[in-house]
C-alpha cells in the first residue's frame, strides 16, 4: 500500500467513526472500501487511529457492537459544565438488578428476587429495558412460563465493554469473608 | 455515628416487656435518620449483613441470639416510626427466630443430620447477596455513557441531493391495474392506446391556448404529421368542446375560426 | 499562557466541540472553563484546531449558530457506502394519481377522485407539479372552473417514452382483473 493511499485510507475509517452514531463493526468498515481490505489491514488502520489520537481527549475505543470514538472519562468534568443536568446515578436496587441479570444471565424476575430477598418492582426492570440494557430472551419452562432476562450489546457498549468477560470479576465467595482459612474450607461446601 | 444524647419521647420498643428507650449504643440512630437509614437497606438480606458487618461478626459463625436480637430491634423501631414495613422483613424475622430455636434445642439423636447447621442456608444466601451487591457497586464504577463519558457525534450533512422517486411506465400501470382492481365498474377506466393520442393531443392544444390566446383553428391542426394525426387533433378539439375545456368562435361565416380556453373571453 | 496548559485547553475545546449534536457558540464554549476565558484566546483554540484538522475527513467549521466539526462533503462517496440509501419511492396514491393524469388527461381534480374513489390531497398533486411531470393546461368550464391537469414533455422524457402512446396500454390489463362477465362486454371499445 503506497504511503498516501494508506493516509486517504486512515482519513476515511477516523471521519466513518466519528460521523457513526453507533459502533462499527469491522464487517461494517469494510464496506468503506470499493476493493476488499483484508481484516489485517483494517484492524492495523484501527490501531493506527488509537495510536493518533492517543493523549487527546477522544479515544477510540473496541467495544462489543465494533468500535467508536468516545471522550475519555477524564474530560466529563469539563464537558459537564455545559450541560449541568447530569443524568442521575441509578437506585441500588436498578444497579443490584442489573447485576444479578449481567452475572447470572438469563435469569427470571423470581430468581432475582430470591437473591435479594427483597421483590423487584416492575418499574426497576422497566428503567433498565428502556435503557437498552436488558431484554427478554425467552422464558424459563416452569409455570407461569416466567420471561427470561439478559443484558444487551447496548449494555456492554454503554459501559465501555467488550464482551461480558470484561465485566469486573465477581469477589470470591471465601474473600467476602474476614476469618480462618481453616475454618472457610471447614464452612463451604 | 456520633448522636446527641437527646431524650426519645418515646420507647423506640420493647425488649421482654422493659421499655428500650434508647438503642444500644452502637446501634444508635438519630430518629429523624431512622427512617432514611432504613430506606437505605435494600431488603432484610442488607440490613442482616449491615448488622453483621458493622460488628464485624464471622458471618460463617453467626451469633444468632444477638443478631436476631438487633435485627428485631430494627423491625420494631421500623413499626414504632410507623414506617411501611415490607412482608420481607416479618419473614426474615420469622427465619431468624426459627434458626435460632433450633440452635436451642438438642439434636434429636435419630436425624442428626452429621453437621448440618441451620444457619447454612441463610449464610449462603448473605454471601450470594453481598456478592451480587458488590458486583453492583463495582458496575456502577465503570464509566457509563452519557454519565461519565460522551460518544464522538459529529455530523455528516449529506448533500442535498435530492434523491427523486425513480418511476417507469410499468409501474404507472401497475398503478392503473390497483385502481382498476378497486373500482366497481371498470367500463370507464379501459384505455386504449389511440385513445390516449387523442387525450395526448387535447392537453397540447390546452398548451398551446395557455394564458387566453385566441388561435386560429387551422393553426392547430400540423399538417405535416400525417392525416392520421390531422383526425386525432379533430377528434381532440371536438372532445374539449364537449368536455367545455376551450371554445370555438366565428364571427360570421367564411370568417377565420379561433379556439381559446373556455370561459376566459368572458371575464376580459 | 503556558504550553502543556494550552495543550489542555486545545484538548477541552477539540472534546467538547466533537461530542456535541449541536453547534456551540463562543459563549457556550467560554463556560467549558472555570478561569475566564478571553474571546481572542478562545478564537485563538479554535484556529488551531481548524490548522490541526487541515486535510482530514472532517473539518471545524464556523456556522450562524456556533462552531461545529464536520464531515468533509469529499467524505460523502464512502460514507455513502456503509448506509446506501435506497431509492425512495412515490407512495400509492402520487402513483394512482400520476396513472390517471397520465392516462386520463387532461382531467380535473374531481375526475381523479371519482376514479380513485377517494379524495386527492393538494400536496399529491402538488408533489407531481413539482416533480415537472404534471401540469395545469386550462380550466374546465363547470362550476369552481377546476384546473385541468395533464402531463408535461418532462415526464415522458423522465420516463423514456416519445409519446404517451407508448404507455402500457391498458385495454388487455382486463384480463389481470376478476370482474363480471358483463361488466367486460359493457367496455367501451
Amino acid at each position: 500500500m503506497t504511503r498516501r493511499k494508506q493516509t486517504l485510507d486512515l482519513r476515511i475509517v477516523e471521519t466513518a467513526l466519528l460521523v457513526a452514531d453507533a459502533p462499527l463493526p469491522l464487517s461494517e468498515l469494510k464496506r468503506l472500501f470499493a476493493e476488499e481490505i483484508s481484516t489485517d489491514s483494517l484492524t492495523a488502520l484501527l490501531a493506527q487511529i488509537q495510536v493518533d489520537w492517543a493523549g487527546r481527549g477522544v479515544e477510540l475505543v473496541k467495544l462489543a457492537s465494533g468500535w467508536r470514538f468516545r471522550a475519555r472519562p477524564e474530560m466529563q468534568p469539563y464537558l459537564d459544565r455545559l450541560s449541568p443536568e447530569k443524568p442521575p446515578r441509578y437506585s441500588r436496587a436498578v444497579m443490584e438488578t442489573l447485576a444479578i441479570i449481567a452475572y447470572r444471565q438469563p435469569v427470571t424476575r423470581g430468581e432475582i428476587e430470591e437473591i435479594r430477598g427483597v421483590t423487584v418492582a416492575s418499574p426497576i426492570v422497566q428503567t433498565l429495558r428502556e435503557r437498552g440494557w436488558v431484554e427478554v430472551v425467552g422464558h424459563k419452562e416452569v409455570p407461569g412460563r416466567p420471561e427470561l432476562l439478559a443484558t444487551t450489546r447496548q449494555f456492554l457498549d454503554d459501559l465501555g465493554l467488550a464482551n461480558l468477560r470484561e465485566l469486573p470479576p465477581l469477589a470470591e465467595l471465601g474473600n467476602l469473608v474476614v476469618t480462618e482459612p481453616e475454618q472457610q474450607t471447614a464452612r463451604i461446601e | 455515628m456520633n448522636a446527641p444524647q437527646t431524650a426519645l419521647p418515646e420507647p423506640l420498643a420493647h425488649l421482654f416487656g422493659e421499655p428500650l428507650r434508647e438503642l444500644p449504643h452502637d446501634l444508635y440512630i438519630p430518629p429523624d435518620a431512622l427512617r432514611v437509614l432504613l430506606e437505605s437497606f435494600e431488603g432484610p438480606l442488607d440490613l442482616l449483613l449491615y448488622l453483621i458487618r458493622r460488628q464485624n461478626l464471622d458471618i460463617l459463625d453467626i451469633p444468632m441470639a444477638a443478631v436476631t436480637a438487633q435485627y428485631m430491634q430494627y423491625v420494631e423501631a421500623m413499626q414504632t416510626s410507623r414506617l411501611e414495613l415490607a412482608a420481607e422483613y416479618l419473614l426474615m424475622a420469622a427465619m431468624l427466630i426459627e434458626i435460632k430455636s433450633r440452635l436451642l434445642l438438642p439434636k434429636p439423636a435419630q436425624t442428626q443430620e452429621d453437621g448440618h447447621d441451620p444457619r447454612a442456608e441463610l449464610v449462603r444466601r448473605l454471601l450470594e447477596y453481598e456478592q451480587m451487591k458488590l458486583a453492583a457497586f463495582e458496575l456502577d464504577q465503570l464509566p457509563q455513557a452519557g454519565r461519565d463519558f460522551a460518544w464522538a457525534a459529529v455530523v455528516f450533512e449529506k448533500e442535498a441531493m435530492l434523491n427523486l422517486p425513480e418511476v417507469d411506465p410499468g409501474d404507472l400501470k401497475a398503478a392503473w391495474l390497483t385502481i382498476l382492481s378497486r373500482a366497481k365498474n371498470k367500463r370507464h377506466h379501459t384505455v386504449r392506446a389511440d385513445e390516449l393520442s387523442v387525450r395526448e393531443q387535447m392537453s397540447h392544444i390546452l398548451k398551446a391556448l395557455a394564458g387566453g390566446r385566441y388561435v386560429d383553428f387551422v393553426d392547430l391542426f400540423d399538417h405535416a404529421r400525417g392525416v392520421p394525426m390531422l383526425v386525432v387533433t379533430f377528434t381532440a378539439l371536438l372532445e374539449l368542446v364537449k368536455e367545455k375545456m376551450i371554445a370555438v368562435t366565428q364571427e360570421a361565416a367564411g370568417l377565420p375560426i379561433y379556439a381559446r380556453l373556455a370561459g376566459l373571453g368572458d371575464e376580459e
